[in-house]
């Protein structure tokens, strides 16, 4: 699915981190640990064509990732990229994400979540953990190859998380393979990478 | 493809729609400065008619400057240009909707409202149809200039945006301002618009290339 | 010849001046940078 | 042929590399700093001391000496810019960047010292300090150019990023100048003031042509002086980290 080899990223003439090394299957959830800082999100902003400064290759479904035109793949970072003044529907209807319209998908999601929020209400009075409820029942909801997920348990509460491990089990049951960062040792993987060990400062 | 256009356009649009100060700011900040002009200079209606058409042109142009520098920020605090960028589709569209949308909601109420010059600065009334097309077709060049200062200052602040701005919509300045005085002296004003017809299609592909180019650079 | 003092000749003066200064600056401030840089790069060596 | 071909790409792929730039500026120095040097010194010396006086303007005609070499130098400094532009945004090469960063306020300085000479100029003339004419304008809005050039290039932390953004401008800049100095020069048509004409000073004779020569040469030299010095500190700040620096 994915193959990244000998990956290094510079930032003004520092390395984040070099010649890394990582092998994606469909059907893998990949965990990226390592500590603050130290090029996580770069690495995921990589992976997702969004970042194309860095030396190394990464080939998707065995092309170059800079050349592929639209890739079927689901980023979704620290910012939710979603705008406070919209409604929460609005916002769910414009995300260019989203291709399909049907929003009772993302609400049962919602409701799996645990998270009751009417759709008419301003996404602005939302609490965080709303918002990232919201974000993830997007995610969901929208069917891709790969996922790309940036500190999705992060301020998530128990329920939230059992229910987002369910997900990605049933995610890559249906062949596709999701990549996320987390510090904290939670979500169950089936493989797992520090960035810290490709650094050698 | 139109699908894409169409979804940006759509949210670009709500999401200006729903943000007053989009086109409330331009809009005060316009008539705050037309009612400048009077109070420095003089309230004698034949001084204030021979400098109308500059003064609704500086006066526009400064308010479209306020307004278009900051229309690509958003986009990058809330993290919605990374997502755009992982779709890998093109950047094109994305800039050029921005622009229109920006230019419908920040230049058209203020086009629109300068009409009230006639009154304001005692501007001679058959020439203020010669003024509004020269500032519908001057403009667009403006927001042109503003997106691409935006675009290479985002997220930071600095005095780019006027000094980008202000000496390349010179030639826009001028040929407006001279279409009108030129109409009032009873030539005919067409050569003015062709050339800033000219000068915005001219610059259109070049200025939304540089704007890619410079989003791009954030982005390394 | 320019060395009488009348009005004109304090515009001529007054541009060599300036003409003068401005060039020595853009030889001088290099130069400084320049020394700045080697000696940090003394003091990383030992 | 193929061999001529060869070794111009190799002379580009050279200059391209810094520590090369860095050793063969370090042997050129002394020698441009004393032609220059001179050069400047005979024109202007001769030019102001010894060309006879203008029988028009009487002796602050000696003003052109400075005023046209650094107006020439001014605008010849942003066409270089803009070479140096689009070989940094096509080949993305380092030393375009630099090249950029280190004119942008030499640019700016003669940029200055064209308007300040040319106001100085103008005011017994015209017996005002600055008079909005077609070439003082287009000269000001050069001004401003290399302002935006240098402020810009100061408001990025990543040096990479700096030398693409600072090529973009400097390309933009470069298409539009020609468009603003005509529409400066329609405006000026349009409302022409009566006085005299500016630029062109009347015939001039051979004593005074030599020295304007000479020192616009000499200009030219103490521009490109700078300019490798500028580059070599550029370089340093960049590279201070780098090894062939380190043991340079």
């Amino acid at each position: 699915m994915l193959k990244v080899d000998n990956l290094s990223y510079a930032y003004s003439d520092k390395y984040l981190f070099e010649n890394l090394n990582l092998y994606l299957d469909i059907k893998t959830i990949t965990k990226v640990s390592g500590s603050n800082g130290s090029g996580k999100t770069t690495f995921l902003k990589n992976i997702s064509g969004i970042l194309q400064d860095y030396e190394g290759e990464i080939l998707y479904l065995d092309d170059n990732i800079k050349d592929i035109s639209s890739p079927n793949i689901f980023y979704a970072g620290h910012k939710n990229g979603f705008k406070d003044n919209l409604t929460v529907e609005e916002n769910l209807i414009n995300d260019l994400r989203n291709p399909l319209f049907d929003l009772d998908k993302i609400k049962n999601y919602l409701s799996d979540f645990g998270c009751e929020v009417s759709f008419s209400t301003s996404l602005g009075n939302c609490s965080e953990g709303q918002k990232k409820k919201i974000l993830l029942s997007l995610f969901a909801s929208v069917k891709s190859d790969l996922y790309v997920l940036d500190e999705p348990f992060s301020n998530l509460d128990d329920e939230g998380i059992d229910c987002l491990n369910e997900i990605f089990w049933q995610k890559t049951s249906e062949g596709s393979s999701i990549i996320f960062t987390s510090h904290e040792n939670q979500g169950k993987s089936s493989q797992e990478i520090n960035i810290d060990d490709f650094k050698n400062d | 493809m139109t699908n894409l256009a169409k979804r940006i356009f759509y949210k670009e649009f709500v999401s200006y729609r729903k943000r007053s100060s989009t086109y409330l700011s331009p809009i005060v900040f316009f008539l705050i400065t037309i009612a400048l002009y009077p109070l420095a200079l003089s309230n004698d209606p034949a001084d204030l008619s021979f400098l109308a058409p500059g003064i609704t042109w500086i006066c526009v142009l400064l308010s479209t400057l306020l307004s278009i520098q900051n229309i690509f920020n958003e986009d990058f605090e809330d993290g919605s240009l990374d997502i755009f960028f992982s779709l890998r589709v093109s950047t094109l569209t994305l800039v050029i909707l921005k622009i229109l949308v920006n230019w419908i909601f920040s230049s058209l109420p203020i086009i629109i409202l300068s009409s009230t010059v006639v009154f304001l600065l005692f501007l001679p009334s058959e020439s203020l149809v010669i003024l509004l097309t020269s500032l519908l077709l001057g403009t667009p060049v403006i927001s042109l200039f503003g997106a691409l200062a935006g675009a290479l200052s985002l997220g930071k602040s600095s005095i780019l945006g006027p000094a980008i701005v202000l000496p390349l919509s010179l030639p826009v300045l001028i040929l407006g301002t001279s279409a009108v005085t030129s109409f009032l002296n009873g030539e005919n004003p067409s050569f003015y618009f062709l050339m800033m017809l000219a000068i915005f299609i001219f610059l259109l592909p070049l200025i939304c290339y540089a704007c890619i180019g410079a989003l791009r650079l954030h982005y390394e | 010849m320019i060395y009488d003092f009348n009005d004109y000749n304090l515009h001529v003066w007054l541009v060599l001046l300036i003409t003068i200064a401005l060039i020595s600056l853009n030889l001088i401030v290099p130069k400084v940078r320049l020394n700045k840089l080697n000696k940090l790069k003394k003091i990383d060596k030992n | 042929m193929n061999r001529a071909f060869n070794s111009l790409k190799t002379f580009y792929h050279k200059l391209g590399s810094s520590p090369w730039f860095y050793r063969i500026s370090e042997i050129t120095i002394p020698y441009l700093a004393l032609f220059s040097f001179l050069f400047l010194s005979i024109g202007i010396v001769w030019g102001v001391f010894f060309s006879p006086t203008d029988f028009k303007q009487g002796d602050v005609y000696r003003i052109i000496y400075m005023h046209v070499p650094a107006a020439s130098v001014s605008q010849s400094i942003y066409y270089t810019m803009t070479v140096a532009a689009v070989v940094s945004i096509i080949w993305r090469m380092k030393m375009a960047g630099i090249f950029i960063k280190s004119m942008a306020p030499i640019g700016a300085s003669f940029t200055f010292l064209a308007l300040i000479s040319g106001s100085i100029w103008g005011q017994p003339t015209w017996g005002t300090w600055w008079i909005w004419d077609a070439r003082l304008t287009s000269t000001l809005v050069l001004f401003i150019f290399y302002i935006a050039i240098i402020s810009l290039y100061s408001s990025f932390s990543e040096k990479k990023s700096a030398d693409q953004a600072v090529s973009i401008l400097t390309l933009v800049g470069a298409v539009n100048l020609p468009i603003i100095k005509k529409s400066v020069d329609w405006w000026n048509t349009l409302h022409q003031p009566a006085s005299i004409k500016f630029t062109e000073s009347s015939s001039i004779s051979p004593e005074m042509l030599y020295p304007l020569i000479i020192s616009i040469f000499g200009f030219y030299l103490v521009v490109l002086l700078s300019g490798l010095m500028a580059m070599r500190a550029e370089i340093a700040k960049r590279e201070i980290n780098k090894e062939w620096f380190k043991n340079y």
